[in-house]
Order: C-alpha cells, then structure tokens, then sequence
C-alpha cells in the first residue's frame, strides 16, 4: 500500500484503539493503520517497543504520521523514532496535533494519497502553534 | 575508567535506591502529576538489574549504553527517554573521550535537555542533573556533588512546572518537589557511593 | 462536591473510557467526572440520552464542562444542553477543545477550584482559533 | 391542520423511505464520510414509527414535537440533533402560528442552520432544505416542490463540504452528493405524497 500510514500512541489502550475503530470507520482498509497504548506492564503510559512495533505494522514507503496524546507518549515516540533503521527514520513524524482528532484528520488525509508533508499539516492544523 | 566489579555495584545501587524510595517518587507524583514515577523508576531499574551480569561483563561505554536502552524500553513513563538519553549519551561520549567523565555528564545532560525540550529551571530532573554536572566539572568532592543534588531538589519547591505533566497545574506546581528531581538526587548519591 | 465536574463525550466508548481513566490518574476522586460513547445501538457515535446521563452523575452546582471529539458528538452534546432544565443549562459548556488531551487539562484545572469560564479556557487552550 | 389519520401516513411513508434507501444513504456517507447516515436515520425513523400510533394520536403541533425529540434521541450522529431540530421547530412554530406552513418551515430550516452553524452552499441537508422551503414559500405545487428537491441534491455534486465530516475531505468531497442532502429530498418526497 502506497498510502501514509497512521500510528496512534495514547498512554490509555483504550483510548489508542477507540480512536483506531474511528478512524477505520472513515477510512477502511485504504490506509495503513496501527496502533499501541499502555506502559511495558499494561498500565497507563506508553513503551518504547511497542511504538516501534506499532510503526512496523502501519509502515509505507511513504512515511508514517504518529498521533500522541500527552508528554510521555510525545517524548517516547520521539525515542522510538530514533531508534529505527536511519533509512526508515527520515519517512516517520510525531504530529503536533490531538491524538483521537488528528488521527481521524491524518488519515482522512492519508486515504487521498497525500504526502506525508501534507498529512502531517493537516493533523497540525488542529493544534495551536 | 570503571571496572566491571564497579559497574555490578552500581546497577546494584540505583536499583536499591530506585526501590527504596519507589513510594516516595510516586507520591511525590501524585501531588503534581500522575503518580507513577515510582513505579516506573522501579520497572526501569529492576529491568536493568535483571541483566546485571551481562551487562556489567560489557566495556564501561557499552554498559552505559545497555542501561540507557533497557531505561528507554521499560519505563513506560517521560522519564524513561529522559534518564534513557542520560545514560545513552554518557556510552557514547566516553567511547569517543574515554574517562573524561565531566564533559561526557555535561553532554549527557544537554542531551537530555534536548529530548525533553527543556531547560533548567522549569521544575524537572534538569534542575538538578545540571548543577551536578557543573560540581563534577568543578571537581567537587563526592560529598559536596551529594549535597549539591540535594539542595538542588529542595530548590524545585519554589519553581514553577514549565515541562511536563507538573506544568498542566500551573501556579498550583509551586510548593511541591519534581519527582523527577528527587529521582536525580538519589541516583546521584547512589552513584557517588560506588565510585 | 464544589469542583467543576467534567463530560467526556467520544464517538468510541473506548476512548471515553480510557480518557476518564487518565483524568482519574491525574485528579483522583477530585472531580466529578462521568462519560459516554456510542450511538444508542452501541455503535461508533453520540446519544443525547447517555450525554443528559453522564451530565448528571457529573453534576457540580459549580457547572459542567463536556469534551467532545468530532462533529456530532459536539452538536449531540449541544442538544443534550439545551434539553436540560434551564437553571441546569446555563452551567454546562461544550468545550471547542481535543476530547482526550482538553478533558485531562480541563480536569486538572478543575481539581484546583476553578471556575467553569476558567476551566473551559483551559481546555480551549489547546485549540486553535 | 394536518389530521391523526395523516399524521400517521405520514410518520409511515418517512419511515419506509429511509428505510428503503437506507443502503443507498449509507454508501453515499462511505464515500465522503463514515458510512452511517442509513443506519442513523434508519435506528431514528424506526423509532418514530414503532410510537406512530401515540404520536400521531396528538395534535399537528405535538405530533411534530415528539417527532423531532425522538429522532434527537435515537439518530447517534449529527443528522440527529440536526433534523430533530427541524421537526422540534416545525411544531413549535405551528403551535405559534398554526396553518402558517411555509413560515414555519423557513423558521425550522433556519434552526437547523443554527443547531449546524452551517449555511446554505456547504453541501450540506441545508442545500436541500431551503430551496425547499422557497419552493413551498413560492406556493409551487407538490411536483415542483418535490422537482427542486431533487435538483438540489444533484446540485450538492459539485460542491466542496464546508461542514459536517465531508469536509475532511476538503476538495475531495466534490464529485459526490451530500448523504443528508439526499435523504432530506427523499423526506420531502414522502410528506409531498402523503399531504
Ligand atoms: N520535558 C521534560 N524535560 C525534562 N524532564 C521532564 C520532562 N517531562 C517530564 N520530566 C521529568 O519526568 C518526571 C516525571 O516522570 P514520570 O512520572 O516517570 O513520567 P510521566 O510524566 O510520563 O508520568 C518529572 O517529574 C520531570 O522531572
Ligand atoms: N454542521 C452541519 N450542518 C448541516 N448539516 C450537517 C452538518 N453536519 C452534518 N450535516 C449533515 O448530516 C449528514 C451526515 O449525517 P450522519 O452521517 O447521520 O452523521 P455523522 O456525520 O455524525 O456520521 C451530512 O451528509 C450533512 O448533510
Ligand atoms: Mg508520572
Ligand atoms: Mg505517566
Ligand atoms: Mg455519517
Ligand atoms: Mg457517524
């Protein structure tokens, strides 16, 4: 698939598959989607790992957008970023935009076949500067 | 240059202190965030002294290193990068300076300004990883570094959260410790009684 | 209890219930707090009955502030308001903030004593204009 | 004044309509939007039929009221509060001025705008719904009025949503035809050929 995938990282599992469920009601199957939530031991936060699996799943040679809620989730898709293969880093961007709106806003965006430039906009046009 | 006794010792050490005062981080969380610093600290630590032997077998830089990707992997929390950076930049500085500790500790800490985004001053574990990391340059004893850490959490009380989940309550941050903060302190004084 | 209490509203009952559990994380029992999600088939959507429910187990004379996500969780919630007994109406608001990162602000405000007008400025904070 | 027998025709002839069309209104909300405007105005307009017999027992006014409250409670999505506000309007009105159809209708699609914060042009039910309610101002007969109806769905084609999910879509909702233009072309046909 050709398309920006999306990636959604939310401290809640709940939250992070709720807004999957959204997201695949406007989409369907047209955009590459994942999604993780919870600390290593399932509790509220975010791992590392499973972001990293997460944008694994979602990947497109086009890139792949991430939708974060809060600070730790922010900070650890940020690491788990960087601790990809170079050449795969460069295609993946943290949003600065609302995790359950921008991801339906991105991938409503991705569907159309938008860069990742553009989808990252779109995302970003949610959130103040 | 640390020997790999040292190195047992140390993840010994801040696995003990993270342990120890795991209550303490996470009530300290509670007033001003969401009370899991403790356990996430712990998760982290005890991850780490998991592999205590294999990663205390591996050079000093490559060891840092090793704590510093178990850090990032299982803390689950903002602090996690953040120490995770710590000890990532301080393996990577010393493979390229080996033993020159203080400028390692100072980039390791600019490197952890710069994941966070942050700055001194805003009421998180900044506030006191970087007057550590001017003490060590100034060659301070371990007893004064220990001190230094440690009046350095006491000052949080007074700021201000700009960073971090602290910073969602505004005014209300003043008159709390940073988790994070006391959290450096205690490694701080864990790593001065090792080394 | 005084404080402002708070709605979450999704069109995904997952994400208003892992939004309620990380405001919980923040704020304890601080704040009265009660969300709802799903059309009234249970599917992705809004019922105006479920918002005039969870309104009133998140009652504070104090007022209400309701987060929403997209579209008709905002025009849903904006009827449920005005359904309400008047004298109740006027002291609940529908935020133009993010549902999951606006509901854990707003709370957090809230769980500080604020007024309503204080708590929805601290969630639209976090919208563009 | 609109009688109970008619009341009740035409609470079934709105029904079987969306019922009717409910697959086509759902691939119609597929392409620009999240694929559920035949099950909402389906879950609404089976509601309102399963208490056809209480509501059209009640007088016009009453009748209408308890229409436009059903479908607020039962719709689920934005066409909910949307078309309950134009039944809840509609009998408000006509308990204000009874007989004075075309006035409360124009007040009812005005309140819908509202409810919306939309306006006519933003591909959109209200694209339907205000030349509709011209026609009927203009005193045009039931096949005209059903005509213009039509006609302005078709017109919704071209258009790029301003409101309402579509206009995530941005320019690439143009090319297809608003899902509640058409089924408020597909109400307006059933009360043209129950009154
Ligand atoms: N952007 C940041 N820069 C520096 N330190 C930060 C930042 N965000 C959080 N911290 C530190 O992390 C601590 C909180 O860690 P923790 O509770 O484990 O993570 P979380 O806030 O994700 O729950 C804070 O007390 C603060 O010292
Ligand atoms: N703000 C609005 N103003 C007027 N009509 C709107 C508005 N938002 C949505 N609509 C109408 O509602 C229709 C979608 O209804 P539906 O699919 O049932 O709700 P949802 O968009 O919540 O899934 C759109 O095709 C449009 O005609
Ligand atoms: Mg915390
Ligand atoms: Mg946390
Ligand atoms: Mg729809
Ligand atoms: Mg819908």
């Amino acid at each position: 698939m050709s398309n920006v995938g999306i990636v959604i990282v939310s401290h809640s599992p709940l939250v992070a598959e709720g807004a999957a469920d959204m997201v695949r009601q406007m989409v369907g199957d047209d955009v590459p989607l994942a999604w993780c939530g919870g600390n290593p031991d399932g509790g509220l936060g975010t791992s590392v790992e499973a972001i990293i699996a997460a944008i694994d799943r979602a990947w497109s040679e086009n890139g792949v957008a991430i939708l974060v809620d809060l600070g730790g989730a922010e900070t650890n898709s940020e690491m788990a970023v960087e601790m990809l293969d170079p050449a795969r880093a460069g295609k993946v961007v943290v949003c600065n935009a609302p995790v359950v709106e921008g991801a339906v806003m991105a991938a409503t965006e991705a569907s159309g076949g938008a860069s990742l430039a553009e989808v990252q906009a779109t995302a970003e046009e949610l959130s103040p500067a | 240059m640390i020997t790999s006794a040292q190195l047992k010792a140390l993840i010994e050490a801040l696995s003990a202190t993270v342990a120890a005062h795991a209550a303490e981080l996470t009530d300290l969380d509670s007033a001003i965030g969401d009370g899991d610093h403790g356990a996430n600290m712990k998760r982290g630590f005890d991850a780490v002294a998991g592999e205590a032997d294999a990663i205390s077998a591996k050079p000093e830089a490559e060891a840092l290193k090793a704590i510093g990707t178990k850090l990032v992997m299982t803390v689950g929390g903002a602090s996690g990068p953040l120490y995770g950076t710590l000890f990532l930049t301080l393996g990577k500085e010393l493979t390229v300076s080996p033993d020159d500790y203080p400028a390692a500790l100072r980039r390791a800490v600019d490197a952890v300004a710069a994941r966070g985004k942050s700055a001194y001053g805003q009421k998180t574990m900044l506030d006191v990883l970087y007057p550590v990391a001017e003490a060590v340059e100034a060659n301070k004893s371990k007893a004064e570094i220990v001190a230094v850490a440690h009046d350095a959490v006491a000052a949080t009380r007074d700021r201000k959260a700009i960073r971090g989940r602290a910073s969602f309550l505004g005014d209300r941050s003043i008159g709390h410790i940073d988790p994070g903060a006391r959290s450096s302190a205690l490694l701080v004084e864990a790593v001065a009684g090792v080394l």
